[in-house]
């Protein structure tokens, strides 16, 4: 089951979801914000989604994941909007008989969102600036709400 | 043929809205479009010659042919997670 | 930190001890007991420990693991006694600034827990027997409740 | 000298007593230690051959001496997790 939400994420409730009697092992992923970065800090970030594809690859994710290892349960949810420092962004949970399956199939989903599914954040930096992330690219989409343009 | 292309994140920010309205000649292409783009927006330059293509909510090659209803985004490196 | 415990693990507890503002990732590991093993159905787990070692093997785990990694926080429990289908035998939590650290970390820890650590399972069959986990060995520990000696 | 030995899981049930009170003569090494518990409870031989032994809370090998007030386990193959 995959979810887009503007809410906090309740990770209790996905960890019960993820529970299954043929389970033997649960592995919860949180992306959590990072307050410091290379000394740099980070007051939020926003998250904006093309909501009707990501949720399409999210579930074709999700799909992919069941079709390479015996997954039991698996919950997505990816945050919206602004996520304070030490929340998280994202959660995945996925049960599996065994734990090597759970642990592979957990770094393979959050790989996979971040190299693919078309959800995007901006940096709310401590200083005023903020700055949306495109990895691979100049700092362009960068603007300065503070001391001036830059 | 009128195409519309989604904007999102800095695209949307350096566009200053969250959708184009671009003239292509009818049956043209994803790498025919780009170009338009990059010609009628100079400001989009940076962020299109890193950008992927969506249509219809999937990825999209160069060669895919648009037409008036396909649903056109432009896709920016990602960063969700 | 770690600790043995016989009450219920409290995994929203563990998350939030995990988070941390310079931590880009948590990773939570649960081993849950499988109700179904191969067709077979188990009614509880009862775990056994040597107490003094195990707590001192554990807290060993974690020195290594925060040496191999930038580990932020790291939450190691495992209860004692007897243990429900779907609940909890064991819980990690790791957080790191980047994800694959709090994956591998994760990973080697229940790993090197499940190599090394004395504690024990007890298998409580729904058929009345009960059987001591021992890998390796042939099944003299085991003992039949229900229809006499065997 | 009188030595201690904890046992656990299995070998506690098979024995059916949580320690062992082993009369060994002075400066006994593990292995001795071992071959003397296995001679007198035959019914542990099984656990044994796959267990391993704990000096102080810590693993030891076979050659580690022993005396009165040493802390010894017998460590059958673990199952936590």
């Amino acid at each position: 089951m995959i979810r887009l939400t503007n809410d906090p994420i309740d990770t209790a409730a996905l960890i019960d979801a993820a529970r299954h009697p043929e389970a033997g092992a649960v592995v919860l992923f949180l992306g959590t914000t990072r307050e410091l970065t290379d000394g740099r800090q980070t007051v939020a970030l926003d998250y904006e989604a093309y909501r009707e594809m990501a949720e399409r690859q999210l579930a074709d994710l999700e799909t992919e994941a069941r079709r390479r290892w015996p997954v039991l349960e698996c919950r997505i949810v990816h945050r919206l909007g602004r996520v304070a420092p030490t929340e998280a962004s994202v959660a995945i949970a996925v049960s599996t008989p065994h734990r090597a399956d759970a642990f592979a199939a957990g770094q393979w989903l959050i790989d996979s969102l971040k190299q693919g599914v078309p959800i995007w954040k901006r940096e709310q930096w401590a200083d005023g600036t903020t700055e949306w992330v495109h990895p691979g690219m100049d700092k362009e989409g960068e603007t300065r709400r503070g001391g001036g343009g830059g | 043929m009128r195409v519309r292309v989604k904007l999102f994140a800095a695209a949307k920010e350096l566009a200053g809205c969250d959708e184009l309205a671009v003239e292509m000649p009818s049956g043209a292409t994803v790498a025919e479009l780009r170009e338009t783009v990059v010609a009628q927006y100079p400001q989009l330059n940076t962020v299109v010659s890193h950008a992927l293509w969506a249509v219809d909510a999937e990825y999209a090659n160069d060669n895919m042919l648009l037409n008036e209803l396909s649903n056109i985004a432009l896709i920016p490196p990602v960063s969700g997670g």
